[in-house]
């Protein structure tokens, strides 16, 4: 048994590895050359891996109490009291190791995507800024810790989707995820702060111990978890706030794996389910989540149909993903919601590495219209991707099918109706990836002037550890059905306080599993024989649709809606206020002030005419008006 | 002296202050209306004078001296003023040639 | 009583000295003979000496009065060495005139008669009519004394049209008396005095240019010979000040409600004519006329918001205000010097590129006369603003108080002139002493604002 | 003693500088003089005794020249002495003409700054307050760009209205003061005036103090004057004048007339929320960088107001630790806004474009700064912007809404404006002139790690203002 200061000082080199990794590739990036910055940037988040290991082995025992280390006190005012201080328990050491883990096999991964570009130092050093945001995500002790992260890998994101800042089309991307992210962050902040006026402590353990005496259903705790749903809507990319998510894709692709894909978007799942206790208490919010997570997914599976852009197809993708994690929350499933980010973050990860393999080697082509036949020339991204491909559409015994049946399980208990939805969704994801994994892999390559070769070891190695864990993944929590104990579950129960329901009865279990096994064999035969057999190429614009799949291929117009209704009419407003109220109004009111009494002074100049006559006049008449006045008045 | 007085008792003090009233009115009323510089001065002191009046009148009435020495300080005064007066003007008619009041209007505004 | 009887002799004794073509030393005599007076003056506080029958009182609030106009003609004075070097004739005859003037002005601070306001009036007046028309063929400076002189003996029989009705009333030109028996009429004022006060008060408001009774100063003062519209501004309007207090403050507060609130609409429009009229003008001269209206305006509101402390505050702001205005024009002298007569707002251009301390000097003046802290002339109008919110004249004060700004306006309208690049080279002479009473007449201002004791009196 | 070194040192400094500009040392002189001055207030708020001053000043009764040293003001000098030797730094070496002149207004400025946060004495504070608006009349006529002579007068105008009517409210409290009056703040405290008095009277010096900070809708001198005026200018402007405002209201309104600030604290909340969202909204579509920059700075101010008359604890600390943050963040800006035009040649955002290529320090520090005036997390806007959104919710949760718009709406023009500048392919029009020298660097380093360790560590200066609740009791603060 290791002692518990030595395991503190593990808990704060968790997060100041990268931080160190992050100022020193940061402050050298003149003076580091070739790989030097990716290796020492990947080598701080490996070692935090490792010793996240370290620490899940140590505090892995069940009843186990909680780590929580302060470092100092970072406000204290009044009764607020926020001390910089890591919580570590089984969902942050979770969370914990998906970031490291996934983020050393993305770093590693980058060193061979990114050598080529001019500016890899920066691109590291913003990784490792990332990671440090992240990991105090994770493991901040209260709200305003976690928000340190929140706000903290906007802004990671936002630098790297921004990456390659000549072009203005990624900076709009950038500043639109970054923006939409704000607007959630407004209504999380409110949240917090409602929060503090309420229990009057921001950490978790005060907040969560002091809820235990709100009624289920207390307006104020309603309204605290509503704003922090607006926080997570915006940083999960769900309805409304999910456009931005597509667009990140501008980002290097190892950043969309890292951010968009494994670990931030996910950041908002971990939120809510972290409050577990207080979304226990306020059902209507549960509800309002349930029905949202339900709608983006079904939503960003249809826009993913008619989608030509590799890595949007996987954008959309992730929304959907996304959206069963809302599900699961809203079903009050924390768990499971965790337990499929923990295998989104595997497969969905794989999937972008791949895409990034192919783009690679396409020479940065991004369009599946111009791919096809890549099977043979990349052998190692096909297989890994055709893995995370079966993965993603919950085909057994991959890591998806344990999770995503996990949820579909929770649905059926709760609804006919939301379980009908699901599963539609789920086979909508089926679809569009094997749709993706034909039209890419198989065929003849339809853009004859590039060679495309397999990418470097380097880039492979973590393709392949990425593919083993999509594969097995899923044992992690294997069902009682198959005479596991559901061992994710349990582990993460003390920390996330998941809503008890009751067990269906496996007779039931293994009639949902054969009825979305039959009909995910029937849609993938409907892709094989669209996609391979007839060798149907997707179309290349929207002129040859008709009216519903040109409405999807226009991702259902969603940005022209917000732009119409949003962008347009604030940057109007905004002219207007300058030209019309600024300066027309409320600056000519003060220079009217002004130029009023210029007039007065040249009225009364007017009266001073020179005329010898008038000013004697004006005298007499002074004198008169006078005496009228001291006489009648 | 008392002679005196009492002959300007004879007539109430309400003529007196009319009469000077009047003067003072015509003075003024000239002062506005006439153009030429000469007869304004004249009307000026038409004015003075009818001050003269009244305050010997309200002398005699109170029987007390001093209003009546006042009169000889506003003679003394008046005439030193007049001097003056005249001598601007004759500045003025060599400058413009001309007594005209209103001549004289290049500073304004 | 003997410093008046040796400013007399000192204004003909100049007189001689330019007889005896000594102009060389005409200055000097005259500054000297000043120093005399102003030791005698001194030697008179506390006194409370009377003499004519009572007829003038040197108390101490005319001593200090007194004082301050000696000190500001001793200024003028010296400023004039360099103004009057350049002049061939008739030298010794505006200094004489001048000290003239300075003696109507000492019976104007120290009646108690009206006979005696009367004639320090018109021995204050006469003299001036003579100095505004002191460039003998200018035809503006001609103009000048012509206006001045016809609206002067105008407001003048006014002013004893005024005495006569009170005398008629009252049977006395003595204000004590007077006082009494307007206090006997417990407000009930017989039409008749109430006029007569009326126009006595307008004859000696016509003095400080008090709206609609200004119409003479801003021509008079644009007109006139620069030096001579300083002293008009300076020692002229003290000794009206002076005067118009006496009047109130020995006789006549608390004034008849009538009376008083015409007083209140002078104020108003004096502060109004002032500030507006001079927003939009170019001509310096007439600026600092209308400036000076302005001012005006808030001496009566110092003079109308009745306290102890009203006398010592008026001695104040007329002695800080007529500091910063002698060196001002002097400047302005200098420019108008430099830029080939031009009498324009423009004519300050380059001033702080040729003389950078003069400029700053400018600035420190100008902000004296806008009210800006920490120059006296703050001090001034805040005294002023303490003693008109103290009697609760609150909506004046705020009116006072828009008019300020106004004011702040134009005064640094000015200053921005004077730190703007001339369109031609603009060598100004100053010489040494010149510069030194500016020097000290600023030290003065600023000193004034900072460090400051009451005088009672 | 100290005290008096801060009130005096740069007024001397000053004088001395402009006695001896022809001299070669006389450029080390200004610098020197803020340095000392930061020093010896590091000392005075470290709470190294400094000695009172009180001395009867003027004869008028009541009118004392004394110095008095509370948090409030411990806030504002640490302000003051901190950000001086960066703005005078900023302009050393710099191609101005005349700059032994600007260094020496700037000089001034800082003594009349520093008498309007010590002063003890309503008329001494006034004084200073009129005074420090002479030297930025000059700065601004002087070194000022296009059009500068009628902004000039404008901006001086206006501010001086202002200030008239601080005068009236002024003296009406000292003719309330019982006795002989006193213009002593601690007498005018002891004041409890009649309500309705206070309600009118709250407005007579409000808008003095409104047009100072400036708060909508009496700000439509700043945005021209912070265009117009040379960067030292604005950054004294924007940096520390407009927190005259602030003080003002704690000094003359919280403490003097607490039932008429109560009455009207509604109005000014809205008011200030209007003017966050209307410079916030305006800002974006800006395309002058200085123009852009001084609505953003109104849109901070106008939140400073908001939340400090929700009049609560964790708002009015907020507030003053806000107060420090941005001044420092603002006056890097401004800076860093002088760089850009000198590297772009231009301050028109059409003209910018890719400066990033050329000049990736300057970026970078741009970068920096930008995020604490966005306050991200760990920089030091944030703490302030989430202790006052934290007290305006405390009143009303919608106004906390309104407040915390800054938060999207600073992301959206602050992004938009470094994208325009910064990102994108190199603008072809300007001439480049490479990146920052290094000097230029030295002094914004200093900055931006003040930015973040204040955002990372801030205790130290909420210690300072711990003790608020105590010192406004007249307003019952909850």
């Amino acid at each position: 048994m290791v002692t518990d200061s030595y395991l503190k000082a593990l808990v704060w080199l968790v997060p100041l590895l990268p931080l160190a990794g992050f100022l020193i590739t940061g402050l050298g990036r003149k003076r580091l050359k070739g790989h030097i910055a990716g290796i020492l940037a990947s080598t701080a988040v490996v070692i935090s891996f490792v010793l996240s290991v370290i620490l899940f082995f140590s505090l892995r025992k069940p009843g186990t109490e909680p780590l929580t280390v302060t470092l100092f006190s970072w406000i204290t005012t009044g009764e607020l009291s926020v001390p910089f201080a890591f919580l570590i328990d089984p969902l942050s050491l979770t969370m914990m190791l998906i970031v490291t883990g996934v983020g050393a096999l993305i770093h590693i991964y980058s060193i061979g995507y990114m050598h080529h570009d001019e500016r890899v130092n920066t691109f590291f050093a913003q990784m490792n800024l990332f990671t440090f945001s992240m990991l105090l995500l994770v493991m901040g002790s209260g709200y305003l810790l976690l928000f340190i992260g929140w706000e903290g890998v906007g802004l990671c994101s936002y630098l790297l989707i921004g990456f390659w800042f000549k072009n203005p089309d990624y900076n709009y991307a950038a500043r639109k995820a970054f923006v939409m992210n704000r607007i959630g962050d407004l209504g999380f902040l409110l949240g917090i702060i409602l929060m503090f006026f309420t229990f009057h402590s921001l950490s978790f353990s005060e907040v969560f111990g002091k809820a235990a005496t709100f009624d289920k259903g207390a307006p104020v705790i309603t309204a605290i978890t509503l704003l922090l749903l607006v926080g997570a809507v915006g940083k999960s990319a769900q309805i409304p706030l999910f456009t931005w998510l597509p667009d990140a894709m501008a980002g290097p692709t190892p950043v969309s794996a890292l951010i968009h894909a494994a670990t931030m978007v996910t950041a908002g799942i971990y939120m809510i389910a972290r409050s577990g206790v207080l979304f226990n208490l306020a059902p209507v919010t549960l509800t309002v989540i349930m029905v949202l997570g339900l709608a983006t997914a079904i939503l960003a599976a249809i826009i993913a149909l008619k989608q030509n852009d590799i890595k949007k197809v996987l954008a959309y993708s992730t929304v959907s993903q996304l959206g069963y994690m809302f599900l699961a929350l809203g079903l009050g499933a924390y768990s499971a919601a965790v337990f499929h980010v923990t295998t989104h973050a595997f497969f969905k990860a794989l999937l972008f590495l791949g895409a990034g393999s192919v783009i690679h080697a396409m020479g940065g082509e991004q369009d599946i219209t111009r791919m096809g036949g890549l099977k043979t020339k990349l052998p190692v991204t096909f297989l890994t991707f055709a893995i995370a491909t079966l993965a993603i559409s919950g085909i057994p015994p991959f890591s998806g099918f344990f999770s995503k049946d996990l949820i579909l399980a929770k649905a059926f208990e709760h609804n006919l109706v939301l379980y009908v939805f699901a599963l539609g969704g789920a086979l909508l994801t089926c679809f569009y990836m094997f749709r993706l994994l034909f039209v890419v892999f198989f065929g003849n390559l339809r853009s004859p002037e590039v060679h495309p070769h397999e990418s470097p070891r380097i880039m492979t190695i973590p393709l392949m550890i990425l593919a083993v864990l999509a594969t097995v993944g899923g044992f992690l929590n294997m069902p009682s059905l198959l005479g596991g104990h559901s061992g994710f579950l349990a582990f993460l129960q003390p920390s996330t306080q998941s809503l008890e329901t009751g067990e269906l009865a496996h007779s039931t279990e293994w009639g949902l599993i054969f009825l979305s096994l039959a009909l995910l064999g029937t849609v993938f035969w409907i892709a094989w024989r669209k996609f391979l057999k007839q060798k149907h190429i997707p179309e290349k614009d929207d002129h040859t649709l008709n009216l519903a799949g040109k409405i999807v291929y226009q991702k259902l117009y969603i940005d022209q809606i917000y732009a119409f209704l949003l962008e347009k009419p604030y940057s109007w407003l905004s002219s207007f206020l300058f030209r019309k109220v600024e300066n027309q109004l409320l600056d000519p009111l003060v220079d009217g002030v002004g130029h009023l009494t210029s007039e007065l002074g040249t009225l009364t100049r007017r009266f001073q005419r020179g005329n010898l006559s008038f000013y004697l006049f004006a005298m007499v008449a002074g004198i008169l008006l006078f005496i009228v006045f001291i006489l009648f008045v | 002296m008392n002679e005196i007085t009492s002959a300007i008792q004879i007539i109430p003090l309400e003529h007196y202050i009319l009469l000077s009233i009047i003067m003072f009115s015509i003075g003024v009323l000239g002062v506005l209306f006439r153009r030429n510089t000469i007869v304004i001065l004249m009307c000026i002191e038409l004015m003075f004078n009818s001050v003269n009046l009244l305050l010997t009148a309200f002398a005699a009435y109170h029987s007390d001296l001093t209003g009546q020495v006042f009169v000889f300080f506003i003679m003394i005064v008046a005439a030193a003023e007049v001097a003056v007066g005249l001598s601007i003007l004759v500045m003025m008619k060599r400058n413009v040639d001309s007594v005209d009041i209103n001549q004289l209007n290049r500073l304004k505004w | 009583m003997s410093a008046l009887i040796i400013t007399v002799v000192l204004g003909i004794v100049v007189l001689y000295l330019g007889f005896l073509n000594k102009k060389a030393i005409l200055s000097p005599v005259a500054v000297a003979g000043l120093l005399v007076v102003l030791w005698f003056t001194s030697g008179e506080w506390n006194s409370g000496a009377a003499y004519f029958h009572d007829m003038v009182v040197f108390d101490n609030f005319s001593v200090a009065f007194n004082i301050s106009m000696i000190i500001l003609t001793i200024l003028i004075f010296l400023f004039g060495m360099d103004y009057y070097r350049t002049m061939e004739f008739h030298v010794s005859e505006h200094y004489a005139l001048m000290i003239f003037a300075l003696t109507g002005a000492f019976l104007m601070t120290s009646f108690s008669n009206f006979i005696m306001l009367f004639l320090g009036i018109e021995i204050l007046s006469i003299p001036l009519y003579i100095l505004a028309g002191g460039k003998k063929y200018s035809y503006r400076s001609n103009e000048a004394s012509f206006k001045y002189f016809m609206l002067g003996s105008f407001a003048t029989t006014i002013f004893l049209f005024g005495i006569a009705l009170i005398y008629g009333t009252t049977a006395s030109f003595y204000l004590p008396e007077i006082e009494q028996y307007v206090a006997g009429c417990n407000g009930e004022l017989h039409p008749m005095l109430m006029i007569g006060l009326l126009f006595v008060l307008i004859g000696v408001a016509f003095k400080i240019a008090a709206a609609p009774f200004h119409f003479w100063s801003p021509d008079v003062y644009e007109g006139a010979p620069t030096l001579v519209t300083v002293f008009m501004s300076t020692v002229a309007k003290t000794a009206g000040i002076a005067a118009f207090y006496r009047l109130l403050g020995m006789g006549l507060l608390p004034l008849p409600v009538p009376l008083e609130r015409a007083l209140w609409v002078m104020t108003g429009l004096t502060l109004l004519v002032g500030n507006m009229g001079a927003l939009r003008q170019t001509s310096f001269k007439r600026l600092l006329a209308y400036s000076s209206i302005a001012h005006s305006g808030f001496i009566m509101l110092a003079m109308l918001s009745q306290h102890d402390n009203s006398a010592s505050t008026l001695l104040y702001y007329t002695f800080v205000y007529s500091l910063a205005v002698i060196p001002v024009f002097i400047i302005f002298i200098l420019v108008k010097r430099a830029s080939n007569g031009l009498e324009q707002l423009s004519a300050f251009n380059g001033l702080f590129r040729e003389k950078p301390w003069i400029a700053a000097a400018f600035v420190i003046l100008m902000a004296s006369l806008a009210g800006i802290p920490p120059t006296s002339g703050f001090l001034a109008k805040f005294q002023v603003f303490v003693l008109s919110i103290g009697q609760g004249y609150l909506f004046i004060s705020l009116f006072a108080i828009v008019m300020a700004i106004v004011g702040v306006y134009y005064y640094f309208m000015v200053i921005r002139e004077a730190y703007t690049e001339s369109e031609f080279a603009k060598p100004i002479v100053l010489n040494q002493l010149n510069a030194a009473l500016i020097l000290i007449c600023t030290l003065g201002v600023l000193i004034l604002g900072i460090f400051y004791r009451a005088i009672i009196i | 003693m100290k005290l008096l070194i801060l009130l005096f040192l740069p007024l001397f400094a000053g004088l001395l500088l402009l006695i001896t500009r022809k001299y070669r040392f006389s450029g080390y002189l200004a610098p020197a003089s803020a340095l000392i001055s930061l020093v010896v207030t590091l000392m005075v708020i470290s709470g190294v005794p400094s000695g009172n001053v009180s001395v009867d000043w003027m004869q008028v009764p009541g009118v004392r020249f004394n110095l008095q040293l509370d948090e409030i003001s411990k806030i504002m000098l640490l302000l003051t002495g901190l950000l001086y030797p960066f703005i005078l730094l900023s302009s050393w070496g710099r191609e101005q003409t005349n700059q032994a002149s600007l260094q020496a207004l700037l000089l001034f400025s800082q003594s009349a700054l520093t008498g309007v946060f010590l002063a003890g004495n309503a008329f001494l504070f006034y004084v200073c307050w009129e005074l420090a608006l002479l030297p930025v009349f000059f700065i601004l006529l002087l070194w000022g760009g296009p059009g500068r002579r009628s902004i000039t007068l404008k901006f001086f105008i206006y501010t001086l209205a202002g200030s008239l009517f601080l005068l009236f409210g002024i003296i009406y409290l000292y003719l309330q003061t019982p006795g002989l009056h006193s213009a002593d703040f601690a007498a005018m405290a002891q004041l409890q005036l009649p309500e309705k008095t206070q309600q009118w009277l709250f407005w007579i010096l409000f808008i003095g103090l409104a047009v100072k900070m400036p708060l909508f809708p009496f700000h439509t001198w700043q945005p021209p004057a912070y265009t117009t005026a040379p960067p030292q200018g604005t950054m004294v402007l924007a940096g520390i004048m407009s927190k005259m405002g602030i003080y003002g209201v704690f000094r003359l309104l919280f403490l003097v007339l607490p039932q008429g600030v109560l009455f009207w604290q509604n109005t000014v909340i809205i008011l200030g929320l209007t003017g966050v969202v209307y410079a916030s909204v305006i800002a974006f579509r800006q395309n002058n960088l200085k123009t852009l920059i001084a609505f953003s700075s109104l849109a901070h101010i106008s939140l400073m107001v908001a939340a400090l008359f929700a009049a609560n604890t964790y708002a009015v600390q907020g507030v003053l630790f806000q107060v420090v943050a941005h001044g420092i963040t603002i006056v890097a800006l401004f800076y860093l806004v002088m760089l850009t035009e000198e590297k772009a040649g231009t301050s028109e955002l059409s003209g910018m474009g890719g400066l990033k290529i050329s000049a990736p320090r300057l970026a970078l520090l741009f970068m920096l700064v930008m995020l604490g005036g966005i306050a991200l997390p760990l920089t030091s806007g944030f703490i302030g912007e989430f202790l006052m959104i934290t007290g305006i919710f405390k009143v009303s949760v919608w106004f906390a809404l309104a407040g915390g718009l800054t938060l999207v709406l600073g992301a959206v023009y602050m992004l938009y404006a470094y994208q325009r500048a910064f990102l994108g392919p190199l603008n072809p029009a300007p001439e480049h002139k490479g990146d920052i020298i290094s000097r230029d660097q030295w002094w914004l380093i200093p900055l931006v790690i003040l930015i973040l360790v204040l955002g990372i560590w801030p205790q130290p200066v909420l210690n300072l203002v711990l003790t608020i609740p105590e010192l406004l009791r007249p307003l019952p603060l909850p």
